[in-house]
Parts: C-alpha cells; sequence; structure tokens
C-alpha cells in the first residue's frame, strides 16, 4: 500500500528502525476508503429505516395500502432515470480517467439531469399522495414509507448539490487529484444510492403491489 | 399534590420571531437561578481573564482551529472533565434528594426538577463525559502509537470535536433556557412523545445527541481509516498495540452502531414534529420499536465505552508489570467476538417488555457467552501480572482497583442476563448499581489510568503523586460506600428514578449512598487539586526522556510533549512492543538527514460549522422556523465554500525540524547525565 | 425442576447465613418473597451468582494475591518479563467460564421458560400441582396516570390502588396502560412485566401467604411516578370472598364515562372501590377505544390485515373532542386525532368480527422447545379473550358515534 | 510555502490515489444486466404472471443479483480494493444489517404476537 514498505526490505542487513529514506502517504489516500466507510455507516441508517418498514408497514390503521396508493408506471419510470443517471456517471468517470475534462463535465451535468428527474417523479408522487389525504401523519405505513423513500430522495438531493459544486470545482481546477478523488467519492455515492434504490422499489413499491 | 408541577411553557402561543423562547423559558427555580448566576458570573470573568491576558488569538490559532491530533485529543478530554463536573452535580443532588424525601417529606426538589436531573445525568454521563474521555485518548495515542503523523482527516478531526462540544453546549444551554428531557436517558416514547412531552425538554435532548452523533460517527470513520491506512511500515495487524486494536473495534462499533442511533431519533424527531406515528399509540405506531431500535445502539454503545480502557489496563499492566502482556493473540480474539457478540445481546435491555420464552433465553444466553471472552481478558491481565515486576504507580494502582471493582460488576452483569432474575432486578437499584459497578469501575477507572499514564506524554511533567493517592482513596472506597448500598436497595425491591419514599427502614441505605458519594466528591476535588499543584509544579516533576514509564510501545518513543510531526523520522516496526523492541535493540535515532515534513494546516471551518450548527439545532428546539432555515442554509453555504479551499497543507521545512531534534537530543543527553 | 431449586434454597439459606451480619434487619423481599414464583425467581439469583462465584472468588484471590506477591519491593519473587503465553493456562482460561456459562445457559434456558409470565401456573407452592379444575383469578391490570387500576370480572368488581387476592389461587393477570409505558411490579410476589398502552402483557403469579405487601410502577412514566404504588392484600379465600362481597357494596360503579374521568392525569390517589364495571371496560382500554367513537385496535387490525379501508379510509379521521392531554401540559388538542370507528360500512365490520370469532388459541408452544407441557386449567385462554360481538354493539350503539 | 513547491507536491501525489479503473465493458454490462434485473420483475407484478408467493421470491432474488452486479460493476468491489479492507467492511455491514433486520423482525413479531389486542391466533407460529 504504500511505497515505503518497499523501500528498506531490499538487502540491508541489520533491521532499520527508522525511514531514512522516506516516501510520507500521498495525501488523500485514504479518502476513498474513508468514504466508503462512511457509505457503510448511512447503509445502516437505511437498514433501521428498512427495519421500521418492514415492522410497521402492515399498520395501514384502517387506511389505504400499498396497492391503493402507489403507481408502478411511475415507480418503473423513476428507476430508470437513475438507470440511466449511473452509466453516465460511469461516461464521466472513464472521460475523467482519459483525461477529459469537458466531458466529464458534460456526463456529471448529464448525470445531475437525469437525477433532477428522478426527484421531480418522486416529489410529484408525494405531492400526489399528500393532494389526496394519505399523508404521512395518517398511518404508521405511512409515516415509514414517506421516510424511507424521501431518505433516499434527500440523499438524492444532497448528491445533486454536490454534483453541481463538483462541476463548478472541476472547471475551476480542472481534473487535479484532489477533484478526481472528488469525483470518485461522488461516484460511489451515487452508485450506493442506486443500490438502496434497488431495495426501496422490490421492498416497497414491487412487495406492496402483490 | 397534583399535577400543577407540571410547568407549561407551551402555555403561549408560539412567536413568528422567537418561536416558543419567551422570558417565561429563563428559570424560576431558585437552584437552577443560583447556579445560572453563578455560571454567568463565572463565564464573565473568564472572558475577562482570557481578554486581559490577550489569550484570544493564542486559542484560536493554537487550539480552536488545530488539526492536530493531539491538541484536539487534549481538548476531547477537557470537554469530557467540564461535563463530569456538571454531570456529578446532578449525582450529588439526586442522593441528597432521595436521602432526603422519607416520611412524606417531599425532599427539596419536585419532580419537574428531579426527573430533568436523573435524565440530564445519564445523558451527560454517557454522551458527554465517557464518550469524550474515549475518543480524546484514541486521539492523542491511537497516531502515536501506530507510528503516524497525524489521523487520516485532520480537518474532520477538528470539526468532530466541535460537534461533540456543540452537542454539549446545547445540553448546558437547557439548563438555563428552557428545561431539558424528563424522560429517562433514552427517552422511551410515548412519554418522549409530543403528547405527554410537550415541552422543549426532549427536543434539546434529540439535537444535542444528533449534533454530537455526527461528530462521533465521523470521528469513528476518522480512526477506523487512520489505523487501517495509517500504520508505520512493518506494523501488520498482530504487532499493532493492543489499545490501538481495542480502539479500531470501539471505533468499528461507532460507526456501525451510532447511524442506528441517529436514525431512530430521526424518527422520534418526526413524530414530535411533523406528527408522523412511528412511536405513536394511535394509528399503528408502536412504541416498541423504539426500544428495541435504540438498543440495538444502545448495547454496542455500553461495549464502545469499555473496549478502549480493556486496552488501557493491558497497556498498563504490561508496562508496570515489566512484562509483554500475556496471551496477547487471545485478547485481540476476545475483542474482535466482543464486537460481533455486542451486535446480538441488545434484548436483554426489555426482557420485562414481553417477549415470548426462546427470544428471551437465547438473548439471555448471548448476553452470558460474552462473559467469556471478557473473563479472558482479565485472566490475560492477570497472568500479565503472575512473574512480573509490578510498579505501584498510580496507573497501576487504578488497574488494580479496577480488577477487582470490574469482576462483581460483570458477575451482577450476568446474573441480569438471566431473564427471570432480570424480572425482579430490572429497573431496580441492584441495575443501577451493576452499571456504574462496570462504567465507574471500568470506563472512569481507566480513564484515570490513562490519564495518569499519558499525562506525562501530553505535557512533559509527571502528575503529583500525594494528591492522586489520596484521590485514589477517596475514590475507590467511595465507589463502595455509594454503590454497594444500592445492591441491597435493588434486593429489597427499589426501583430506580424514585423521588419520594414510603419504607423508613430505607433512609439508612440511601444514607450511606450519600456518604459514599460526598467521598467521590472529595476523591474529585483531590483529583483538580492533584492536576493543579502539577501544574504548578511542572519545574519539580519535569519529565524530559519522554520515557517516563520504561514503556512499551511507539508513543514513548518521541519525546514529551510529542513535536507537531510526532516523528522526524517514520519507525520501522519489528516486533510487538516496538519501543520496547527498539530500546533492548539499543536503537538511536538517527541524528540528521531531516526531510521537509508534510503537514496539514489550521482551519477555522470546523469550529465556524458547529457553531453554526448549534445555532440552527437551538432554532430547532425552539421552533424559531426562520433561524433554523436561515443557519441550516448557512450551513450547508459554509460547507461548501470550505470545499473551494484546495490549499490544506504546508511543510515543515527540514531546518526547522533538525532544530526541533536537536533541541530534544540535549534535553535527553542532560537528562541522562 | 424440583431437585436444582431444592438445592437452591439450600443455597439461598447460605448466602442468607453468610450476609446476615452485615443485613440484619432489612427485609430482601427478591430473595425471600411470599410468592412462589417471585420465590424461584430469586432462587434462580442465588443459584446463577453462587455458580459465578466459582470462578469470581478464585479471580479476586488471585488478583490480591498475585498484585501483592509480584510488587516490585518483593526482589523474592520471580520475575519472567518475556513470558507471555501459555497454551494450558489459556485453555483453561477459556474452558472454565464457558463450563460455567454451559451451566447457567441451561439454567436460564430451563428457567427462563418456566417462569414465562405469559405460563400459566403449574404449581401453587413446590409439590402443589395446580389441578385441571382450579380456575385462576383474573385480575385485569391498568396502569393510568399516576394510579393503578384493578378490574376483577368474576366479581364484577374494580378497585384503584388496591390489589386484593386469595392466597393459595392461581393468579391471571392481564395487563395494559392508557398512555405511557409502566411496570406492573409486585416484589413479594413476582417479577415485573411492563405495561403499556395499546397492548397486553399477561402475568401468572400465587401467594403462598396472607398479608400485606406493595406494588408499584418499576418504569419512569412522568412526574407522578413515584407515588404510583397500590397496596397488595393477600388474604384467605374467605376473607376474599368478603373483601369482594362488601365491594360490590360501594358507591361508585366504573363505566366507560367514569373511566375516561379516572384515566386523567393524578397523584397519590387514595384507594377507591367500584361496585360495578361496564362488560368490556378492559377489552376496550387495551384496544384503545374506551372514547366514544374511536375505533377499537382489533377492528383496525383486522381491516389492515385485509388491505386497509383504500382511499375512503382517508376520511375517518376525527379530531379528538376532549382534551386528554391538558394535565400533562398540552393545551394543544387540536392536533390529537383518532381514527372513527367504522360503523357506515356494516360488511366490513361483519367480516372482520367473524375473523375475530374464528381464532382459535393454543398457548401450547409456550412450553418451549423440549419442556413438557403444562397441564392444566390455564388453555382456556378463549374463554377469557373480548367477546368482539358485543363490543362492537355496545360501541355502535354508542350515542356519540 | 510558496506555490511553486505546492504544485510540485500535488503532482507527485497524484501517484498515490487509488481510484479503481473502470472501462466501457464494465458500465456497459453493468448497466445491460440492470436493466434486465429490473425489468423483470416490474413485469412480474404489473402482469401477475406468477403467484404472489413466487413472485415474491423471485423478485427478492432479482434484488439480491442486482445489488450484486451493481456492486462489482458501478462500485468496482474487488477483494484487492483498498487492501481487501471496503469488502471486509461491506462483509461486516451486511452482516450487522442482516442481525438488525431478522432480530428486529424477530422480536417485534413476538411482542406483538404477545401483546397486540388481534394477534393471539399467531402465536403457535412463533419458534
Amino acid at each position: 500500500m504504500s511505497s515505503a514498505t518497499t523501500t528498506i526490505a531490499a538487502g540491508s542487513e541489520a533491521p532499520v528502525y527508522y525511514e531514512i529514506d522516506e516516501h510520507p502517504h500521498p495525501e488523500g489516500h485514504s479518502t476513498l476508503l474513508g468514504f466508503w466507510i462512511y457509505l457503510m455507516s448511512d447503509c445502516l441508517i437505511f437498514a433501521i429505516l428498512f427495519a421500521c418498514y418492514a415492522v410497521l408497514g402492515g399498520n395501514l390503521a384502517a387506511g389505504p395500502g400499498p396497492k391503493d396508493l402507489f403507481d408502478l408506471n411511475l415507480i418503473a419510470l423513476n428507476t430508470a432515470m437513475l438507470l440511466f443517471s449511473s452509466i453516465t456517471y460511469g461516461f464521466a468517470m472513464i472521460a475523467m480517467q482519459n483525461k477529459n475534462l469537458r466531458h466529464t463535465q458534460m456526463w456529471l451535468a448529464v448525470t445531475g439531469l437525469f437525477g433532477a428527474a428522478f426527484l421531480a417523479i418522486e416529489l410529484y408522487e408525494f405531492s400526489h399522495l399528500i393532494h389526496i389525504g394519505a399523508t404521512p401523519q395518517r398511518s404508521a405505513f405511512l409515516s415509514a414509507f414517506f421516510t424511507l423513500v424521501g431518505t433516499h430522495g434527500l440523499h438524492v438531493t444532497f448528491g445533486l448539490v454536490w454534483l453541481v459544486t463538483l462541476i463548478v470545482q472541476l472547471g475551476r481546477h480542472g481534473l487535479n487529484p484532489a477533484n478526481q478523488r472528488r469525483v470518485a467519492c461522488l461516484s460511489l455515492f451515487w452508485h450506493f444510492l442506486d443500490v438502496i434504490w434497488i431495495g426501496v422499489f422490490t421492498f416497497v413499491y414491487l412487495m406492496g403491489m402483490l | 399534590m397534583t399535577a400543577n408541577a407540571v410547568v407549561s411553557t407551551s402555555a403561549a402561543e408560539p412567536s413568528l420571531l422567537l418561536g416558543k423562547l419567551s422570558w417565561n423559558s429563563l428559570p424560576h427555580d431558585p437552584i437552577v437561578l443560583s447556579t445560572m448566576v453563578v455560571v454567568i458570573i463565572g463565564g464573565i470573568g473568564l472572558f475577562a481573564l482570557v481578554t486581559r491576558y490577550k489569550l484570544w488569538g493564542y486559542l484560536w490559532k493554537e487550539w480552536f482551529t488545530t488539526v492536530d491530533h493531539k491538541k484536539i485529543g487534549i481538548m476531547y478530554m477537557i470537554l469530557g472533565l467540564v461535563m463530569f463536573l456538571r454531570g456529578f452535580a446532578d449525582a450529588i443532588m439526586m442522593r441528597l434528594q432521595q436521602v432526603m424525601a422519607f416520611g412524606g417529606s417531599e425532599g427539596y426538589l419536585n419532580s419537574h426538577h428531579y426527573d430533568q436531573i436523573f435524565t440530564a445525568h445519564g445523558v451527560i454521563m454517557i454522551f458527554f463525559v465517557a464518550m469524550p474521555f474515549i475518543t480524546g485518548l484514541m486521539n492523542y495515542v491511537v497516531p502515536l502509537q501506530i507510528g503516524a503523523r497525524d489521523v487520516s482527516f485532520p480537518f474532520l478531526n477538528n470539526f468532530s470535536f466541535w460537534m461533540t462540544t456543540s452537542g454539549a453546549v446545547l445540553t448546558m444551554a437547557s439548563l438555563f433556557v428552557g428545561e431539558f428531557a424528563a424522560t429517562g436517558w433514552l427517552a422511551y416514547p410515548p412519554l418522549s412523545g409530543i403528547s405527554y412531552s410537550p415541552s422543549v425538554g426532549v427536543d434539546y435532548y434529540i439535537w444535542a445527541l444528533q449534533i454530537a452523533g455526527v461528530g462521533t460517527t465521523l470521528s469513528g470513520i476518522n480512526l477506523i481509516v487512520t489505523i487501517l491506512k495509517m500504520r508505520a511500515p512493518g506494523m501488520g495487524l498482530m504487532k499493532m498495540p493492543i489499545f490501538t486494536w481495542t480502539s479500531l473495534c470501539a471505533n468499528i462499533l461507532i460507526v456501525a452502531s451510532f447511524p442506528v442511533l441517529t436514525a431512530v431519533l430521526a424518527l422520534l424527531t418526526l413524530d414530535r414534529y411533523v406528527g408522523t406515528n412511528f412511536f405513536t399509540n394511535d394509528f399503528g405506531g408502536s412504541s416498541m420499536m423504539y426500544v428495541n431500535l435504540i438498543w440495538i445502539w444502545g448495547h454496542p454503545e455500553v461495549y464502545i465505552l469499555i473496549l478502549p480502557l480493556f486496552g488501557v489496563f493491558s497497556e498498563v499492566t504490561s508496562t508496570f508489570s515489566g512484562k509483554k502482556l500475556f496471551g496477547y493473540t487471545s485478547m485481540v480474539y476476545a475483542t474482535v467476538v466482543i464486537t460481533i457478540l455486542s451486535y446480538v445481546v441488545w434484548l436483554h435491555h426489555f426482557f420485562t417488555m414481553g417477549s415470548g420464552a426462546s427470544v428471551n433465553s437465547f438473548f439471555g444466553i448471548t448476553t452470558m457467552v460474552i462473559s467469556i471472552p471478557t473473563g479472558a481478558k482479565l485472566f490475560n491481565w492477570l497472568f500479565t501480572m503472575y512473574r512480573g515486576r509490578i510498579r505501584y504507580e498510580l496507573p497501576m494502582m487504578w488497574t488494580v482497583a479496577f480488577m477487582l471493582t470490574f469482576t462483581i460488576g460483570g458477575m451482577t452483569g450476568v446474573l441480569l442476563a438471566v431473564p427471570p432474575a432480570d424480572f425482579v432486578l430490572h429497573n431496580s437499584l441492584f441495575l443501577i448499581a451493576h452499571f456504574h459497578n462496570v462504567i465507574i469501575g471500568g470506563v472512569l477507572f481507566g480513564i484515570f489510568a490513562a490519564i495518569n499514564y499519558w499525562w506525562p506524554k501530553a505535557f512533559g511533567f509527571k502528575l503529583n503523586q500525594f494528591w492522586g493517592k489520596v484521590s485514589f482513596w477517596c475514590w475507590v472506597p467511595g465507589f463502595w460506600v455509594a454503590f454497594a448500598p444500592l445492591y441491597v436497595l435493588g434486593l429489597m425491591g427499589v426501583t430506580r428514578r424514585m423521588r419520594v419514599f414510603d419504607d423508613p427502614s430505607l433512609q439508612i441505605w440511601f444514607a450511606i449512598a450519600a456518604v459514599g458519594a460526598f467521598m467521590i466528591a472529595a476523591g474529585i476535588a483531590a483529583m483538580l487539586i492533584q492536576f493543579a499543584v502539577s501544574i504548578w509544579k511542572r519545574e519539580e516533576l519535569a519529565e524530559t526522556t519522554g520515557d517516563p514509564w520504561n514503556g512499551r510501545t511507539l508513543e514513548w518513543a518521541t519525546s514529551s510533549p510529542p513535536a507537531d510531526y510526532n516523528f522526524a523520522f517514520t519507525p520501522r516496526i519489528h516486533a510487538l512492543d516496538a519501543w520496547y523492541d527498539m530500546k533492548a535493540a539499543g536503537v538511536e535515532h538517527p541524528a540528521d538527514g531531516y526531510k521537509d515534513i508534510h503537514m496539514p494546516s489550521n482551519t477555522g471551518a470546523g469550529i465556524i460549522l458547529a457553531g453554526i450548527s448549534t445555532v440552527c439545532g437551538f432554532a430547532l428546539v425552539w421552533h424559531i422556523w426562520w433561524l433554523a432555515g436561515a443557519s441550516f442554509a448557512t450551513l450547508i453555504a459554509t460547507a461548501i465554500i470550505h470545499t473551494f479551499n484546495y490549499k490544506r497543507d504546508f511543510h515543515i521545512p527540514a531546518a526547522e525540524v533538525a532544530a526541533t531534534e536537536a533541541k530534544r537530543a540535549r534535553l535527553l543527553a542532560s537528562a541522562g547525565a | 425442576m424440583e431437585r436444582p431449586l431444592s438445592r437452591a434454597r439450600l443455597g439461598r439459606w447460605i448466602a442468607t447465613a453468610c450476609l446476615l451480619p452485615l443485613l440484619g434487619g432489612c427485609n430482601m423481599v427478591v430473595l425471600d418473597p411470599a410468592g412462589d414464583v417471585a420465590q424461584q425467581q430469586g432462587n434462580l439469583v442465588v443459584v446463577s451468582t453462587l455458580l459465578m462465584l466459582i470462578i469470581i472468588v478464585p479471580v479476586m484471590a488471585l488478583t490480591g494475591w498475585f498484585a501483592w506477591k509480584y510488587r516490585a519491593a518483593n526482589t523474592q519473587a520471580t520475575y519472567k518479563p518475556d513470558w507471555d503465553h501459555s497454551t494450558q493456562l489459556e485453555l483453561l482460561i477459556w474452558a472454565v467460564p464457558l463450563l460455567i456459562i454451559i451451566c447457567l445457559g441451561a439454567v436460564t434456558w430451563v428457567g427462563t421458560h418456566l417462569l414465562d409470565p405469559y405460563r400459566p401456573l403449574a404449581r401453587t407452592a413446590p409439590g402443589q400441582p395446580v389441578g385441571a379444575e382450579v380456575e385462576p383469578l383474573e385480575v385485569q391490570v391498568v396502569a393510568l396516570d399516576w394510579k393503578w387500576l384493578f378490574i376483577y370480572p368474576e366479581q364484577g368488581v374494580a378497585t384503584v390502588n388496591e390489589l386484593a387476592v386469595p392466597e393459595g389461587r392461581p393468579l391471571r393477570f392481564r395487563i395494559s396502560s392508557s398512555s405511557v409505558m409502566n411496570s406492573f411490579y409486585v416484589p413479594a410476589m413476582a417479577g415485573q412485566i411492563y405495561a403499556m398502552p395499546g397492548m397486553e402483557t399477561k402475568l401468572h403469579a400465587v401467594f403462598n401467604e396472607t398479608g400485606n405487601y406493595e406494588g408499584f410502577s418499576a418504569n419512569y412514566s412522568g412526574a407522578g411516578f413515584s407515588n404510583m404504588r397500590f397496596a397488595v392484600r393477600s388474604m384467605t379465600a374467605e376473607g376474599f370472598e368478603r373483601w369482594a362481597a362488601k365491594t360490590r357494596t360501594a358507591q361508585a360503579t366504573l363505566d366507560r364515562a367514569a373511566y375516561l374521568k379516572l384515566e386523567r392525569p393524578s397523584e397519590k390517589v387514595p384507594v377507591r372501590r367500584f361496585a360495578s364495571v361496564e362488560t368490556g371496560l378492559f377489552d376496550r382500554i387495551v384496544n384503545l377505544c374506551a372514547e366514544p367513537g374511536k375505533m377499537c385496535m382489533h377492528d383496525m387490525m383486522a381491516i389492515d390485515a385485509r388491505g386497509g379501508m383504500g382511499r375512503a379510509g382517508l376520511y375517518n379521521v376525527r379530531q379528538l373532542s376532549y382534551d386528554k392531554f391538558a394535565a400533562r401540559g398540552t393545551g394543544d388538542t387540536a392536533s390529537d386525532r383518532y381514527i372513527a370507528e367504522n360503523c357506515t360500512n356494516p360488511e366490513l365490520l361483519g367480516a372482520s368480527l367473524a375473523r375475530i370469532e374464528d381464532r382459535v388459541i393454543d398457548l401450547a408452544t409456550l412450553t418451549g422447545a423440549g419442556l413438557a407441557r403444562p397441564g392444566g386449567p390455564a388453555f382456556r385462554t378463549r374463554s377469557n379473550t373480548p367477546k368482539p360481538a358485543e363490543l362492537s354493539q355496545a360501541g355502535n350503539m354508542d350515542p356519540a358515534s | 510555502m510558496s506555490a511553486n513547491t505546492h504544485a510540485e507536491q500535488v503532482e507527485h501525489d497524484s501517484h498515490g490515489i487509488e481510484i479503481p479503473h473502470a472501462s466501457y465493458r464494465d458500465y456497459a454490462t453493468g448497466f445491460i444486466l440492470s436493466v434486465i434485473l429490473t425489468a423483470i420483475p416490474f413485469a412480474l407484478v404489473m402482469t401477475g404472471a406468477l403467484s404472489p408467493a413466487m413472485t415474491a421470491v423471485t423478485i427478492m432474488l432479482f434484488a439480491v443479483v442486482q445489488i450484486v452486479v451493481h456492486m462489482v460493476y458501478f462500485l468496482h468491489m474487488t477483494p484487492k480494493a483498498e487492501g481487501g479492507w471496503s469488502i471486509t467492511s461491506l462483509i461486516f455491514t451486511i452482516i450487522v444489517v442482516g442481525i438488525m433486520l431478522s432480530g428486529s423482525l424477530w422480536v417485534m413479531s413476538h411482542l406483538n404476537a404477545n401483546m397486540m389486542p388481534m394477534a393471539h391466533e399467531e402465536m403457535s407460529q412463533l419458534p
């Protein structure tokens, strides 16, 4: 992992106790791992929300259930948006590998558009539900539903803010190592949200419609 | 006496400008009022002193904005100490109330006040005393032990500290502005729901913990990555000092359990603020779900607190017995096993909530199983002492006291894990005695051992022995005098959180417990005197070798206090107990060949962000929506602006390193002469 | 189970004898209770402690001994700075605790199942099995803010803050709460169990001695918690009959309206007695539908189990018409909503009731794996379950709905 | 510190960053698999081709597979990335999540069955 490990090993007879000819840990060499561990902790937040949905999802309080409220066509569209944003983010990563700043920015922007579309659809769904009276306050099921899906939506929102910031930062500083790291971190974040969404559409929407 | 003791803060219609905040929110109670006056006068005095001696610039530059893990560690310890005094004041007040409130006497605290006190005591002691203490220790020691120059994310470290402080500030603010939760430290709904706790107390609780929780989680991530990525070359996992191992496990537990707390509290927040129905009685909510979830966090939390101290005891025992740690490998495995097992025992906190027998016995037995690795650890310390040369310096005294005290605490813990036994002891003073037995006897004694052990490293002088011993001999017997009566009372069927009592035969036991509490108070006073005397006589107690205890791990290879960069040359590890190994091999520190050292720069972003978070939390507590919105927007904007700062590091020139190291070499030479 | 427990009793005497000089005169009710269940639980405390002392005592002795013997001043003692491993010792320090935990685990498994509060009593005292003909006395317990309500369906009476029971007869408590979590605990009788709103816990116990005891809430429940105590009077069977007869002559009666008044927060409430109780009141309390016009939880859950009421269900939310929480400090009742009782859709209601009628209650698995199924009377739970038809009809006829 | 040396430092550092290597092939494979793995569950539920129980099992299976696909092709999870620590932390998280979910469901089903007014008949099915 660090280049220092290899420096000394060769040849010297007496064990070396201090690294004279030192190669420092490169700055930010822990960032991706740190960010990944953050994602794991975020994953636990979602796990708790899923657990709540699993336990409370059946408590409709004599109100409407999933079948009365969900529109699978809308969710299919939503899922498609998120999937497209995944692949476009992938293209941004490849553009970055190829040191192509313009393309990186462009693909990030496209990703952002898909993400925004996803959010818009979700907001439409929520406002529709609230409009007909299926508010989070109506039943434990709706509380759990809005919170789980809404938390995912909040993450996407946060991802969008980050995405915009990053596009600006790329414009200012180009593909320097710090920015490359940030693009890579956001990539983890974005794809992680995708993984969560798989859980959401399977367990909340599809299972709800059975 | 009727329910009118409940002071209604929601009587006035919330205003647009100040939300629920009004003159009525300030204290009426004479006790709180006088405390407030004292604190305000003290605060003004402190402010004046700092201004008088023109220390603001120094504090800002050297401490508040620092990204040096050592200084952050010390600031955590100070935070823990300050909050410890507050938490202990609560404890003394409870002891006094319980000894007075007999024979129809109401004591001196009404329920509104008393219920807040026991809640605040629990919350403060766990979140703002024990957690800062252990985080501070890990922050200070771990990078030194693994031969690193700093943690992986120095800025994040500063930010985490200030977020923890921000939570503490909110908790303290609740003392004077409004009130704190009167729900017990875990705030079970429906009691903590808006229907039964309509005032701001629970909101303070929620936001203080949420803000501090951000800090704790981030610092956990930071330390995990530091340990995984920043170890000196040659330090394989099985060559890591045992304290680093236990810290790693504790931080894994932090990262894998605090999000649960965050999520649960967020759901409670939604219930209170938005009117959702997660934990309400009606509309399909389930309050048992809250209890279930919060203990999924709560039990690992216990191990978060104790594991690092197990590491401390291991280091101390090994150092002061002048021996290698017995059974290092089994110690590591025991730690890892405890880490995993701590996730499968949470239900033992609510055996009496009505689960079936198979669930209860499953969780009872898993709980007992944890005692096996814990027992193995105790044996390992025992056999480390065996055939050693034990020097009874203060850290070692605390360790022996720990071994004797914790064993009893462990035993009563296993007892409580037997569900039928728990049915008669749950929520009793026996339970209180048990967990104080492990938390004081384990966590606090460990922290005292650690403070005495690493103080010379952090400040360059030892702590005064005499006052240390006075403190020790007040604390340890004081603990037993204070808590043994609670074991007895528990067996007499007395419940926790009681404010008044009927049965006069109980009073004597509460009186004994109160005496114990005052002995502990004397112990705390002696400890503060110890610090003061030691700072006063720091020239006499000066420690120039960097290795006052004939230590075994890498932190003792540095000067006391270590240079900003910790190690001028990164050490290379060949064995467990790296420094002992280096001493045995007679390694000389290289005298020249220094290079520029790459360092992170200080930044004010952490304290600014945390300050805004405090404002935001306060606004949310009081439903001052415009302020909450504005401060949240500012928070995000500030964070984004901070990311536009790409220049976060600098280099210490080789010449400066050489000068620092030469100075140290001179010191060492003079010490040796 | 007989033998280990009698051995446990011996252990208990030993332990008590050891502690006696220290604790002379103090009444350790947990270890020396008046009821068989609490007695067994207390014995388990002692047995477990003794089991653990097998290892705790040597460890503490060794700690003291090593700490003394290997002090630096004692240069006579062996000093082996590099000795850090011994396979035999390692085996020992893992194996001995493991063995003890295995024993303790076995004790726990059996004890937890046998002393499960849901499990009907198999005996009233050592060597006194409960006959098939014995009907346990049912007491319905409600934790109110901040007092206890006891309803005796068999006697048709109710009390506040006074629990009177006949000695020697199995007791069957059905426990709930009106607002927040409490814990029902009579240390002299049996271990505690939580009392929670909208839920029903059960406790089976028996008193083996007559006398006056104390019960209380063991889980903090708000401002009046400290005084949430009740008198427990264990009487002879005849004494209990006399008590019940006397209670039936009391002035007050407990119907839903009286209950809703009683439910409001108050502290240090003196003993009150009610000559009669509205049928099904306890079930209404458990189902959170003592308030007029509010849908009962079992109806709600039956509807939920069938997929809810659809979008139509969105409109059956009503505002609470009275100030339930005022005394707890909430001035704001406008936000307290509830779900209206469903009387407009008889078809739906009929279906849910049919489902409730159908249920067959079998508590057999409560015996736990590997344990004998207790014989005896208590499996007639069915007769004790809510009579929903009656309940709902009462609700439908309520003028408020 | 002059801007000049700082820039050099940055240049030097860029060698140390371990951004996982990605290729068009990876992303395309991942995307196509994801589309298939998403479309089939949706179709199954929308058309009702299988019995509800069968559908439930199938879509859960598909979800698990799709999560793995995302992990491999989008998140570039390999046992070697970050010295194996990222996959270790992932496995640890999965274990903890598994414990939390299954434990909570088990505990809550017990509590509900034991105490909810409605659910006595479920008690006999409890483990």
